[in-house]
């Protein structure tokens, strides 16, 4: 980031900061996307005021650890490493999106960074890492691997199996629930009367904390200690708490809460808190912020321009990738009616 | 009057709910959020949240809490968001529900409802735009409603909350917004009764859901070419009236199941197959299938369009038919 | 009982025992069913040594009170009265069986009893408490429900989604878990991490507690303090410690364990406890409780002949029931083909 | 050399996992107990804890489990003790197994065999004792393979576990305890064809897993009345050979097809459809689908025995068939 010409840019805060900042304005690129009719539908979820989860979670990762997310995914993935454009484009619909259009922004993975893949089953993905610790263990790889879900997901029952086995098998696995305080339209105090979740993690024997998700540091210092751990074999649970700032999906304007609670909420906002704190700490001015941001948008703009351009898979893709390669296609109702009629 | 196929669901349960005060609803986003397509807006402010249950996204224990309401003496209507869904909870449903009055010697029944919706058109992807009413049909004691209009969705949904047996009750998402007339006192057909929505003496169409509307769209193209198609609609999978169909189909000597059910072992299977059986001496052509195909659901939007049947698809067959 | 005319048979300690004799005799001939070649099956699995949980906590239910349990019922189902014979034609697959045959031993039910049925799902039965909270709330009837079930359906997260909200809505319900340390061939160290199962229930916000199963008295003490909560809004959950004596089902040896640990555990043994402590307590004699474990003896003999002698269901029953007496019943498939090659 | 159905499912377990070091077993039961009907009864010795992996009993964080491994590198062998319990799973199934490939554009496969056994036969009840291969058949994605001999037991597991795509492996509980002729070198056919046992000119039997048996006997005490039925074991359902079928339907002009799986929107659906589109010109009579009941299952040994097809009825019908 070279624009940052003042002031520490090594500043592990700074890169941190940057990483929230792209994952906040490429969400709001998402946005405009929809407003523009040009993303894949309208089942959109922005992680704008999760970004530290994301990135305190993710900066406290290895090379060749993997993880999966929930539906409000994207900044866990960028916070991995993703291609914004690529993503866009995915959300887009679009053959050069990193599902080749097929899966959207629900169903987003890539294998070269670890992405075992977003979900749109709530709680759907969280067993799979355990199938991730389980090859990490077998193959002695040293990875962990993290699987990202919401509050929501706590009243999935997969997530307790999920935990029993990683903790009966000391797995290296890291189970992450960012909660922003809502499933759709429920709080989760309307979800559980315990709103202690990491409690129930340590009852199945897990090393598990609560966090407060506005200051990205405490993110981080929680994920390492907790990864370390996981990677020594003693599998482990993390609560962030923050806040959903928007709607559950684009469409979705939060009529069930009301607007003192949002503003609220909405002051757990860890990209200021970041940004306040650069500033504060003179590892950075507000001048070379604003540039940084600005190089930001710019870099954002460029995604959405990038997916509205590119095009949609082509027809035939439809049969492919239902089987392995080496296997062959279903077979189109057309065609097959065709031959029916034909007598062939 | 005239109003929306959401609006008559609401409706349903309304008048359902004050004829019987044993009805309660649960489910996610029932209550306060009034249902995630809209269906229960409001419910919970005249119903109260004793009767119009916020649950925790718990599918496998929603339908079995349903179940265990249903025993004792509630009339639940359970709401899954999402058909997709159904898998967390197909312990519970044919397990459970679908089995208690058998392996009880028929102590007891289930007379619950599990209402949700499938189908594509949101671009939702592969995981909220199934249509996986074959899992239910599959399954012996339970009951399958799938109302295709505005009157059938009012009527069929107070039906479904008057069964003894548990009915999977499965609504469109591609359907909410349609609007269409309806009369409370007079529902379209008994419970369980197909209905022949058009007549015609060159083939039988057989569909439900929203492929009745792609089917009577085809209908009418074909016919600017002189092809008549008779369309009915099943309105239920189990109850399944194939008596209504049958004369229709020995009569024209073609038919074609239209439905967004993947094609390998789905309705399609079981309607081509029975059909098939029960008209033997009577058909002309192969029964045809036009079904989703076997293949999962993609966001994009092409893609999505083309997994399932199109009214051009069906145009198509019906000429190649008729050739 | 009239047959012990000595002491005091108007103690409760007195009726526990004998409930607890009578169940494990009727289990013992159940095993002398299999034997006989006279079961449907041999999917039996006896609650010997868990008879503490079954009375205990039945005898501080209340008439109208519900209950479902797991495969491993029959004592809970004679502690709540049923009538044995019916229960014996039952596991035989009989036509006078409590479910016409079609049950047998691990479908059994009786909503006479309050009996929501016994199920072959590990879990499968416990949402349906949940249920019958919610018709007790709403029918302000006072009722409790009463899940039991096994250690080994602390795997199934059908458990923990229904333990959430039963406390989150407050419901008259009480969750049973007869720890016999063994699910199937997996002892219970091996099949979780912490196996403090109630810290788990705590964490949803349930009052819970483990007790001891060698003495009734704890165990109805514990039943009588969570039941009278839960009546009031307080759900609870409550572990009982004790020992799965014989195999897991009829055919089970139980190789996977040795027999030290086998003699040690059967030492549990609440029958043995409370015969010891009617002595000891000189409430009754050693004459008078073989009195009247010969009686009781000649009342379970009973039940099997009674089973042996019932008949099987008629083959037509076969296709009913699957839907209610007002609806058509399925095709047989025989009338089918006939109707079909016949072609009318 | 002569050995039990379930020996050779052991074998193919062990030789594979010699062969294939990412192999893993995992389940409930798998290790120590050595699976509830003994097919991994002693593996755990030769493999160790690492690879022969005892569960809890959560059936849905199994499957969930042995999805991510797969994607991880290793070759997940899941155990589900009675398919009974799939209830459970379907969701991690069908939603997340099936479909990982084809949401992910094709990027990775989930390599993972789920071993699972159903079936009649052992007075198990309503909820041990189904046959519900067509939910499987019916979602896109999943292969799905029905052994009904020894050396299929053997060889198709092999197969299986070298799949590039999930495998939903079914035994049949009444089948353990056969013997038969295994030659460890030489598979049946290869992986996704079917294979004709028996020849005959007056039908076509199709059928798989433990009914082939019961369609061999009955083609025996037909061949005595001078009715020579040709008996098709399909093996696996996807894929679904319908090649090796076809010329048999046409030159014969009747076929019955014969499974355990209830009849409606079941396997016998897919089989029957596909036959009477498939070979419509050449049909004497109607497809007859000789499948389960549409009931649950009973305890009652003799409803139980009855609610699934018979050698007898198999007879009967063919009897029927060429009166
Ligand atoms: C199994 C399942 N149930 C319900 C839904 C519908 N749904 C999608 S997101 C959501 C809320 C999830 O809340 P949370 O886990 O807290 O995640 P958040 O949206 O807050 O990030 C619900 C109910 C779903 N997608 N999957
Ligand atoms: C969902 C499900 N999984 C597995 C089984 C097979 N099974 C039957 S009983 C049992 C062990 C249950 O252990 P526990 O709950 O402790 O009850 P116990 O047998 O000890 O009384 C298992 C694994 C089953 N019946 N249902
Ligand atoms: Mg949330
Ligand atoms: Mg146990």
């Amino acid at each position: 980031m070279a624009i940052a010409t003042k002031k520490n840019t090594n500043s592990e805060l700074y890169a941190h900061y940057a990483l929230m900042r792209r994952i906040r304005t490429f969400e709001e690129r998402v946005g405009e996307l929809f407003v523009l009719g040009q993303s894949a539908g309208s089942m959109l979820h922005l992680s704008i005021g999760e970004e530290s989860a994301a990135v305190g979670v993710c900066s406290a990762m290895n090379e060749g650890d993997s993880f999966t997310t929930h539906h409000r995914g994207h900044g866990i993935f960028l916070a991995r490493g993703a291609d914004p454009s690529r993503m866009m484009a995915e959300i887009a619909g679009k053959e050069t999106g990193y599902c080749s259009g097929k899966g959207g922004s629900m169903h987003i993975a890539d294998m070269g960074l670890g992405h075992l893949g977003a979900n749109a089953i709530v709680g759907g993905g969280i067993p799979a890492i355990v199938g991730a610790g389980l090859s990490a263990r077998q193959k002695n790889s040293g990875a962990v691997s993290v699987g990202f879900f919401g509050d929501g997901a706590t009243g999935q029952g997969i997530l307790y199996e999920s935990m029993n086995m990683a903790a009966l098998w000391g797995l290296p696995v890291l189970f992450v629930c960012i909660n922003n305080q809502y499933g759709m339209g429920t709080r989760i105090d309307r979800a559980t009367a315990n709103t202690k979740l990491h409690e129930r993690a340590a009852a199945f024997g897990l090393a598990a904390l609560t966090v407060d998700g506005l200051d990205v540091e405490d993110v981080v210092d929680a994920s390492r200690r907790l990864i370390e751990g996981a990677r020594k074999g003693k599998p482990a649970f993390l609560a962030i708490d923050c806040y959903r700032f928007y709607g559950h999906a684009r469409k979705d304007k939060s009529p069930y809460r009301d607007e003192a609670e949002e503003v609220q909420g909405r002051q757990k906002d860890p990209v200021l808190k970041a940004r306040e704190k650069l500033i504060a700490t003179d590892i950075m001015n507000e001048d070379s912020l604003n540039a940084l941001d600005a190089k930001i948008d710019v870099e954002m703009d460029a995604t959405v321009d990038f997916a509205i351009g590119e095009k949609q898979p082509a027809l035939t893709s439809m049969f492919k990738d239902v089987y392995d390669p080496s296997q062959p296609e279903p077979e189109p109702v057309r065609t097959r009616i065709n031959r029916i009629l034909a007598r062939q | 009057m005239e109003i929306t196929y959401r609006e008559a669901l609401r409706l349903a349960l309304i008048d359902e709910m004050n004829a019987n005060e044993d009805v309660i609803i649960l489910g996610e986003e029932v209550g306060r959020y009034g249902g995630a397509y809209g269906v229960t807006k409001d419910l919970i402010k005249q119903f109260g949240s004793d009767r119009i249950i916020d649950t925790p996204i718990s599918e496998a224990a929603i339908v079995g809490t349903a179940v265990g309401a249903a025993m004792t003496g509630l009339r639940p209507v359970a709401e899954l968001m999402y058909v997709d869904f159904i898998g967390m909870t197909m312990d519970q449903l044919a397990n459970q529900a679908a089995k208690i009055r058998y392996m009880f010697g028929g102590q007891i029944g289930v007379p619950m409802v599990l209402r949700t919706q499938g189908g594509t058109g949101r671009s939702a992807g592969a995981q909220h735009s199934q249509s996986l009413e074959a899992y239910v049909m599959h399954t012996p004691g339970l009951r399958l409603a799938m109302p295709a209009t505005v009157t059938d969705a009012y009527h069929m949904l107070r039906q479904a909350m008057q069964q003894p047996d548990p009915v999977v009750f499965i609504e469109h998402k591609g359907l909410y917004t349609m609007k269409g007339e309806l009369d409370v006192d007079k529902a379209t057909a008994p419970w369980g009764k197909a209905k022949v929505v058009r007549e015609g003496d060159d083939l039988v169409i057989v569909t439900y859901s929203r492929q009745l509307h792609y089917a009577l769209a085809a209908s009418e193209e074909l016919a600017k070419s002189g092809i008549e198609a008779t369309v009915i609609d099943l309105r239920t999978l189990n109850p399944l009236d194939f008596e209504t169909i049958l004369p229709y189909v020995k009569r024209a000597g073609r038919a074609m199941v239209v439905t967004e059910s993947v094609l390998t072992a789905g309705v399609a299977a079981e309607l081509g197959a029975r059909i098939s059986e029960e008209c033997f001496d009577y058909l002309e052509d192969p029964v045809v299938r036009v079904a989703g195909e076997d293949i999962p659901i993609s966001v994009s939007p092409l893609l999505e369009k083309n997994s399932v049947p199109t009214p051009e698809l069906i145009i198509e067959t019906a000429r190649m038919m008729l050739a």
